[in-house]
């Protein structure tokens, strides 16, 4: 038996299934568009006209061109950079709520948990939309405001899951037994209690991410999006007007892309949740 | 003769996983004659489970896999069955009762109807009809009502009932071969005891044959005529239960027949399996001296300052109600309790489940805030210490949890887990002394300094036992609570962690409170005596004296409810 | 029982206060004056401060917290600043055509992700099951808006099976009407619900109780659709009733797009009239929905699992 | 698997086929309106589609002639054209006698009562009652004697009191008042042939309260009892409309057209209307393309999917016998500047913006070269415009546009910040001015989108939290006066002029000109002021648009028409062309 962490162990269980493998590969290739998009390597001159408008997909452009001529595949991936940043930047303003508030609501119990539980209820009980809608009106459009918009509407499932699981948790004898060895209660909750649960927030951001590159579009259609760049949720919405034109491609690229991703990252969660799932091992 | 009822032949359980192949079942063969009751004894993991499965057909597939031998069921061999076939067979012919019954029931339906369920599964009767046979076999299995608590839930039931009623389904369609995997290892010892005497009134009214599957030879002793000892996946001895009970051949059997604690005499330690063997099977010679009955109050009364002082300690849990969840009403887990321990000894505290003895123990290290009462640790109340002070405190008091499995955090390294308490406490000089320093109490528990840096579930049950006891002993602590410590564990490896807190005792000159269901251990073990029931310990006394001279009706009702079996008084027949 | 229900009712009166708190925060103070939309293009700045007298924005921020307050408590919502209609007339006109997609589409869907579930838990770890779980997330994977522009010009126009757009009252009037976008409505839910009723069910089929099951001699599917099903019901009514509130807005594209003249579209022009009465009567109705299905929730928990007793 | 195989199957044999047929034997007319209705109260219908909704059941003092061009005003509710005093000052109004509402339970007996002197001066009354803050009372505002003080005193009471004599508001007798004008209201008559002046009867607004809205009670062609908020509103024959005939004489070449086929003939001409909301675009095409509907107006992307690129109709659809309408708009598209933003004080940086936007090219792509480009506030079609005149500054010249931005002190955009352009958060708002940010790149200057919903924008403008927006004004009245209003200063936020443009001289000739009735003389000075101010460049000025409508073959008597709310009981259906081409689609 060689020396195994749950962790290394979870992760040869998942490249062990292929077709989580191949979601790994998926993103991380997107990832790494994202990253050389943004770091302008690639796709730099998405804004450059290539031709002539509304060009159908040719040797030259894999995905056509759009109504100003430009290069759709060069959108695509520059869009690919917005929707990975929406992934991840959702994900860094949820998480971090998600996880504090559901970790202290969990563990301390009482009026803290009173408190932190009406704060999700009231939150989730208010219709998605309306929050998104208006935090997107306070702050201005942009995509600063997708991603606290996002961040501020996602972080309430994860605090729910966490704070039932750190209510589960904080009862195990391990966590006693922090205790007893006469450690605090941040001992026990952050040094013990959460690396226990981490799994439900991978699992989770996994398909936050996921649930957010969706949600960019929606806001596209509602004219709340990204501005004054491509993302796919425009360029979806474009297509809205251009596909009575026979103008597909743009609708094609950019659906295409984002199913890939949202796909990787459905089939992840699912199996991230099969490998790091306690309650799931070795089935 | 006749044929055996059920015959197992060259049967091989292979196990294939993502790692490879591990054999579960390695060529064993064994007969259940119609009628007899056979015991299959075994430490967890040696295949006893497995091979009942087997006979059920209820292998997960496709990883469990029988590349060879029979299972003969009346001379058919099952393993030829179709899933019809066996479905035809399985609580019908053969029926079987599992270990965890507060599981092996499902939760959301009526006890009645699950039974009724089995019955018309295999007989064409209306619902009527089998609901009332399911009365019946309540009743036949000695619940009492059985026509009120036919409608209950398995929630509304004690875990001696819920077993009570696996059986009745078990026995609904008076099966040939009843498999017990384990019936009573999750309940408390008078339960225990019953379930036995029912399980054996019930094989010889319905003349069953059964099937008997135990890590603790002890338990079968008044019920099996043969006993199969199984030992990594093969079988090592199979025999007349007396013949294996008086003169067992194999050294694992008679390592298995010593382990257990004796309510009598027991020597300074208890023998264990690897006093019989060594790592590759081979017999060894228990040397004499580890067999001389020891009298503990030969040294009892050497040491006399008293460390700890519990007074009128009693610990309460609200109970809610009323439309705001206000406190109406307390439940006094611990009520009303005293008593002293001094340095050095320690203190037994047995009853069954729902006694109050781990929150006793856990109100004394004030892991759960008692209410009222106090506690005088050398000299000093500390019942009301705060803070930095009760922190300073925990170097000094320790406990040892129940369950080897939660108690460590499995995302932690070992050498995370014992170098801990040190951070904590600032002890030791920088993480190279730190981790030195559990390395020594790493090799003093009995395991392997080069596997530090593993993690939990890489352990065995009883090495991570080990572990929690390293961990517990890393502050160096003078008073160390064990709360039911042993309980989960094997017997066979129950009696090695034994023998080491008994070593690691004599080393640091550790006080012990020990807690736990069995009276066979805690009178091993303990200096003095504790009888908690409701609450309240009821009967107090010398270790010596409590089994010669039970006070309470209580008392001797957990003595009377310990298996005595067939096992001898004098281990020098093992040598 | 009924003093837990009466509890979790009361819990209403903090969670109304936090909504009223949040929608006035955020549409009050922030969205700024509504005058200049509600007058139009020629507005003058006169006609604009007599309006905002009129509605009352000149009131103290106090004052006009407690007027939300009082209406989320009364559930006077008064009339709409930008329609002028009364808000009560509004939402039951557009409730009845929500309903009519959402609840048949919600049930079907449903109901289709459990039978699914349930199969491909029965072939767990096979081919098709892998396959089918494949083919719920691809569908979800696909924008909702692609969905709609796709099968409203490929099924509605091209094929003729469904109306193009539009609605009637009535049943099965409005049947037509609301096929296609039902029918989009499964496909995007169909990903999420298989993957949570699969995973619930298999987190049951490894319970002790399950092997109980088998060793009586019950047929595997039997124990899936006696056993198992009732026991993973708990956590999939919770999945399913906390949906609810979410499908009164949830159809907000289907709607516009199927020219469905529900509350979705009633929640989109108001939030884009920064008409605040109807903004309020819609949160407030959505988190008393919440709170009164989660209470519903716990009761139909007694209802799947007799441990279950509240208090 | 299977089972979602199976139920898929019977859903789609439950609703295969169910899709409607459409009707051949009703004479009735199906339309659109691409936004959604919110209520029939005359006095808050401002913008098209909700008069255009109003226009069936209610009428006005005056209305537009539907086939003659210029667009002339006739009498409607009116018995004859007013006659007015020397000083332009009074009006005498007659009405039409035997006018009647329709039935309502607001009248005694639930019959609908004739209609009398007394309604038209409740109805103007209530356009200014303070309780009521209607969107419409700008056209009343300040123009008639006493009104003003009627709306003052009772904006702090209780109730209005209509009973209140008010002098500019005065009954002669049963069919005949007056109305005392404060200044000269050149546009005054246009005002009363708008949706905001249509006659409501004072049972129905007080029986009904505030459902009135919901219960259009008018002397219309079309009766519609109740109103609800659905997908569709249905409008039936006004069975008692009083003796209206269809015009005999029209445009020259309008009989060739057919369009006098049914001249002299009673009034409605059709039973029903069925008027389908649809918002998005696609459904409302598709839709048009199954003969669910019998006329579209074409816009945007749906344009190229319509026109040939020489601007004539598709042969596919000629096919059909669908027929296409191009009128070029009384409106303005432009980008506005905010000229309190001292940046944009610089005439200079102006003109340069103005030089370097491509029209033509933004003409192809959003408009398929069917809008005109603007070169003044004033449209072509309204006196004030002049058809020789060309704006030095609505043409494409990059280098001139260089040359004018180094001028300003801005070499290549050098030193001027990032400028937003706040805009509506539409898919074809955002692209154009992504369009207009890709021009401005060409000489140096970065720009960006603002996208806001409607409050938002609106707010912005009034508050004058903007750089530049984007806007499109449509015509109230035909008159030119309209439009160079936007540019007037007293106008400025939260005024029409949201760009707060401000000229001394502009605006003194402004406020000589508006006050003439139509004369050579005033065209000539708004001539002046178009140009003057097109010089200026107060705005990027874009297109005048032209409205593109596609009718279906069987629809008859369509003239496309600016002011069209009256329109609609003159068309007709021709059942047989219907069932005859109904093969086609």
């Amino acid at each position: 038996m060689k020396e195994n962490s749950l962790w290394k162990d979870a992760f040869k269980r998942l490249i062990k299934d292929k077709m989580a493998l191949a979601s790994l590969i998926v993103v991380i290739v997107y990832s790494l568009i994202a990253i050389l998009a943004s770091m302008g390597l690639i796709a730099s001159d998405w804004a450059k006209e290539v031709g002539a408008s509304n060009l159908p997909p040719s040797a030259e452009h894999w995905f056509g061109t759009d109504i100003f001529g430009r290069d759709v595949l060069a959108k695509v991936l520059h869009g690919t950079q917005i929707a990975m940043s929406v992934g991840l930047f959702t994900a860094l303003i949820a998480i971090p709520i998600g996880v504090i508030l559901g970790a202290v609501a969990g563990y301390f119990g009482g009026w803290v948990d009173d408190f932190i539980t009406w704060l999700y209820t009231t939150f989730s009980s208010i219709p998605n939309i309306m929050l998104l809608i208006s935090i997107t009106m306070i702050l201005g459009k942009g995509i600063f405001a997708v991603y606290i918009a996002l961040g501020a509407t996602s972080w309430v499932t994860l605090c729910r899951l966490i704070r039932g699981e750190v209510m589960k948790h904080k009862e195990r004898e391990y966590v006693q037994a922090a205790g007893a060895i006469g450690g605090g209660h941040f001992r026990k909750l952050f040094l013990h209690i959460l690396p226990n649960v981490t799994h439900i927030v991978i699992i989770n951001t996994s398909l936050q991410f996921q649930f957010a590159i969706k949600s960019e579009v929606i806001l596209s259609y509602l004219g709340l999006g990204v501005q004054g760049e491509p993302s796919w949720g425009t360029m979806i919405d474009d297509a809205k007007l251009e596909l009575a034109r026979g103008v597909w491609w743009q609708l094609a690229g950019a659906t295409m892309a984002m199913f890939l991703v949202v796909l990787a990252f459905n089939l992840l969660g699912d199996a991230l949740r099969d490998s790091l799932d306690p309650k799931l091992k070795g089935k | 003769m006749t044929s055996p009822l059920l015959s197992v032949r060259n049967l091989v359980v292979d196990f294939h996983t993502g790692e490879g192949v591990t054999r579960a079942v390695n060529n064993i063969s064994f007969d259940i004659p119609a009628g007899k009751t056979i015991g299959i004894v075994g430490e967890s993991g040696s295949g006893k489970s497995v091979t009942s499965l087997a006979v059920m057909g209820l292998l997960q597939k496709p990883a469990a896999r029988i590349p060879q031998g029979e299972i003969l069921f009346n001379g058919q061999n099952l393993l030829n069955y179709n899933d019809a076939q066996m479905r035809a067979i399985r609580g019908n012919q053969i029926s079987m009762i599992f270990q965890e019954p507060m599981t092996s029931l499902n939760p959301v339906f009526k006890v009645g109807d699950q039974i009724a369920e089995t019955i018309r599964i295999h007989n064409s009767v209306s619902a009527k009809e089998a609901w009332d046979r399911a009365v019946d076999l309540m009743n036949q299995v000695g619940i009492p009502n059985p026509a009120a608590s036919a409608h209950k839930y398995p929630h509304e039931m004690s875990g001696g009932q819920k077993q009570r009623v696996m059986i009745a389904m078990a026995i609904a369609c008076e099966p040939k071969l009843l498999i017990c995997d384990e019936p009573t290892t999750a309940l408390d010892v008078t339960i225990q005891k019953q379930v036995l005497d029912l399980l054996h009134g019930l094989q010889q009214k319905y003349n069953m044959s059964m099937m008997f599957i135990t890590h603790d030879l002890g338990v079968i002793g008044d019920i099996a005529d043969d006993v199969v000892v199984m030992y990594r996946s093969n079988v090592v001895e199979k025999n007349n239960a007396k013949e294996v009970f008086y003169t067992a051949k194999h050294p694992y059997t008679k390592g298995l027949l010593a382990c257990r604690p004796k309510l009598g005499a027991n020597p300074r330690r208890l023998l264990t399996v690897s006093d019989f063997m060594d790592e590759n099977g081979v017999e060894k010679h228990v040397s004499p001296e580890r067999v001389v009955v020891f009298d503990k109050d030969s040294e009892a009364e050497k040491s006399s300052d008293i460390l700890l002082e519990v007074k009128n300690l009693v610990t309460q849990f609200p109970i809610k109600g009323g439309i705001f969840g206000r406190t109406v009403d307390h439940f006094k887990a611990v009520n009303d309790v005293s008593f002293t321990l001094k340095k050095g000894k320690t203190l037994g505290l047995v009853g069954e489940s729902g006694c109050g003895k781990t929150t006793l123990g856990r109100s004394i290290l004030r892991l759960i805030e008692p209410s009222s009462g106090s506690i005088i640790y050398n000299g000093k109340d500390i019942t009301n210490v705060y803070a930095e002070e009760l922190r300073l405190l925990r170097r000094k008091m320790q406990i040892i949890f129940q369950d080897p499995y939660s108690s460590l955090n499995p995302r932690m390294t070992v050498s995370e887990i014992l170098t801990e308490p040190l951070n904590i406490h600032n002890v030791g000089n920088g993480r190279k002394e730190r981790l030195d320093m559990a390395k020594e109490l790493f090799e003093k528990v009995g395991l392997n300094a080069s596997q530090l840096n593993r993690y939990p579930h890489e352990f065995s049950g009883g090495q991570r036992q080990r572990i929690c006891i390293a961990r517990a002993l890393m502050l160096r602590p003078e008073f160390v609570i064990c709360d039911e410590s042993v309980s989960a564990l094997d017997v066979s490896v129950q009696a090695q962690v034994l023998n080491l807190l008994l070593d690691l005792q004599q080393e640091f000159g550790l006080t012990y409170v020990f807690i736990s269901h069995d009276l066979s251990v805690v009178n091993f073990i303990a200096d003095e005596v504790g009888v908690m029931n409701a609450g309240k310990i009821i009967e107090m006394d010398k270790a010596t004296n409590i089994y010669k001279n039970p006070k309470e009706e209580y008392t001797r009702a957990l003595l009377s409810a310990i298996p005595k079996g067939l096992v001898k008084s004098d281990l020098s027949a093992l040598v | 029982m009924i003093k837990y229900i009466i509890r979790r009712l009361l819990y209403l009166i903090p969670v109304l206060l936090g909504v009223s708190f949040i929608i006035f925060v955020l549409f009050n103070l922030v969205s700024g004056d509504p005058t200049a939309v509600l007058l139009g293009k020629n507005a003058t700045a006169k006609q604009m401060a007599e309006l905002r007298e009129q509605l009352g924005l000149n009131k103290p921020l106090l004052d006009q917290y407690f007027d939300v307050v009082k209406s989320a408590f009364t559930f006077d919502f008064g009339r709409s600043w930008a329609t002028k209609q009364e808000i009560s007339q509004m939402i039951i006109q557009g409730a009845y055509p929500s309903m009519a997609l959402t609840v048949p589409a919600f049930i079907i869907s449903t109901v289709l992700s459990l039978i699914i579930s349930l199969v491909v838990a029965f072939y767990r770890g096979k081919g098709i099951d892998l396959f089918v779980r494949f083919m719920c997330i691809a569908g979800v994977s696909v924008s909702a808006l692609a969905y709609i522009l796709f099968f409203q010009y490929f099924f509605a126009y091209q094929l003729g099976w469904f109306e193009i757009s539009g609605f009637e009252f009535g049943f099965p009037d409005f049947v037509p009407f609301i096929a296609l976008p039902a029918i989009i409505f499964i496909l995007l839910s169909l990903g999420p619900d298989v993957r949570f009723f699969r995973t619930v069910i298999l987190d049951e089929i490894y319970q002790d109780y399950v092997r109980t099951a088998r060793a009586k001699g019950l047929s595997e599917v039997i124990i899936l659709l006696k056993h198992v099903l009732r026991n993973a019901l708990i956590p999939i009514i919770t999945y399913v009733v906390i949906q609810i509130p979410s499908l009164i807005l949830g159809a907000l594209l289907l709607e516009n797009f199927f020219s469905i003249p529900g509350l979705g579209g009633i929640t989109l022009n108001a939030l884009n009239s920064s008409d605040f009465p109807v903004i309020k009567a819609m949160a407030i109705l959505s988190s008393v929905l919440y709170i009164i299905l989660s209470l519903v929730t716990d009761v139909l928990y007694t209802f799947a699992d007799p441990r279950v007793k509240l208090k | 698997m299977k089972g979602s195989v199976l139920i898929l199957g019977i859903l789609l044999t439950l609703v295969f086929g169910c899709s409607k047929q459409n009707n051949f034997t009703e004479r009735e007319i199906n339309l659109v309106s691409p936004e959604k209705i919110s209520g029939f109260d005359p006095i808050n219908a401002s913008d098209k589609y909700s008069g255009n909704e109003a226009g069936k059941v209610y009428e006005g003092l005056f209305e537009f002639h539907p086939l003659k061009r210029p667009y002339e005003l006739m009498p409607n509710l009116a018995a004859s054209m007013p006659e007015v005093s020397k000083d332009g000052l009074t009006y005498t109004f007659k009405i039409r006698k035997g006018v009647l509402f329709h039935d309502s339970p607001a009248f005694t007996g639930g019959i609908g009562r004739e209609m009398k002197a007394d309604d038209v001066l409740y109805s103007y009354k209530r356009l200014a009652d303070p309780k009521l803050s209607a969107k419409g009372w700008w056209v009343l505002d300040d123009r008639i004697v006493g009104l003003n003080e009627w709306r003052e005193k009772y904006s702090q009471a209780e109730a209005t009191d209509y009973n209140e004599a008010i002098e500019g508001l005065k009954k002669v007798d049963d069919y005949t008042f007056q109305m005392k004008l404060k200044k000269p209201y050149p546009q005054f008559l246009y005002a009363l042939a708008m949706p905001y002046t249509f006659i409501v009867a004072k049972e129905a607004v007080e029986h009904f309260g505030k459902e009135f809205l919901n219960y259009p009670v008018g002397t219309g062609p079309f009766v519609l009892p109740k109103f609800d908020q659905s997908s569709m509103i249905v409008y039936t024959r006004n069975t008692k409309f009083r003796e209206k005939f269809y015009p005999s004489e029209g445009e020259e070449g309008d009989d060739k057209l057919g369009l006098l086929a049914d001249a002299g003939k009673k009034i409605p001409l059709v039973d029903k209307i069925n008027v389908y909301i649809i918002v998005e675009s696609q459904p409302k095409w598709l839709s048009f393309m199954k003969a669910k509907n019998d006329m579209i107006e074409i816009k945007d992307v749906n344009i190229q999917q319509t026109l040939t690129p020489e601007n004539e109709l598709r042969p596919e659809h000629k096919e059909k016998g669908m027929r296409l309408f191009m009128l070029p708009m009384l409106d303005v598209a432009y980008f506005a500047f905010n000229h309190e933003n001292p940046i944009f004080k610089n005439v200079k940086l102006r003109q340069a913006m103005n030089l370097a936007y491509d029209r033509d090219g933004a003409n192809k792509l959003f408009h398929e070269n069917t809008a005109f480009i603007a070169q003044g506030p004033v449209p072509p079609g309204l006196a004030g415009h002049r058809k020789e005149f060309k704006n030095p500054y609505s043409k494409l010249d990059i280098e001139q546009a260089k040359k004018l931005l180094a001028e300003a002190g801005y070499p290549e955009g050098k030193g001027l910040p990032e400028i937003t352009i706040q805009t509506r958060n539409e898919t074809v708002a955002r692209q154009q001015i992504e369009f207009f940010a890709k021009c401005m790149d060409k000489i140096g200057i970065k720009i960006s989108v603002g996208m806001n919903t409607w409050p938002e924008l609106v707010n912005k403008v009034t508050k004058k939290q903007h750089q530049m927006y984007t806007m499109a004004w449509g015509a109230d009245y035909p008159d030119a006066e309209n439009f160079l209003g936007l540019l007037y200063c007293p106008n400025q936020s939260p005024g029409s002029n949201g760009a707060n443009y401000c000229n001394p001289e502009f605006d003194a000739l402004y406020s000589q000109a508006t006050i003439l009735q139509d004369s050579p003389e005033r065209t000539s000075m708004y001539e002046k002021l178009n140009e003057m101010v097109a010089l200026d460049v107060p705005w990027i000025f874009g297109f005048n648009r032209t409205d593109i409508y596609l009718t279906q073959a069987w629809l008859k008597n369509y003239k496309v028409m600016e002011f069209n709310h009256n329109q609609f009981q003159y068309l007709n259906v021709d059942l047989e062309v219907k069932k005859q081409l109904s093969k086609k689609f």
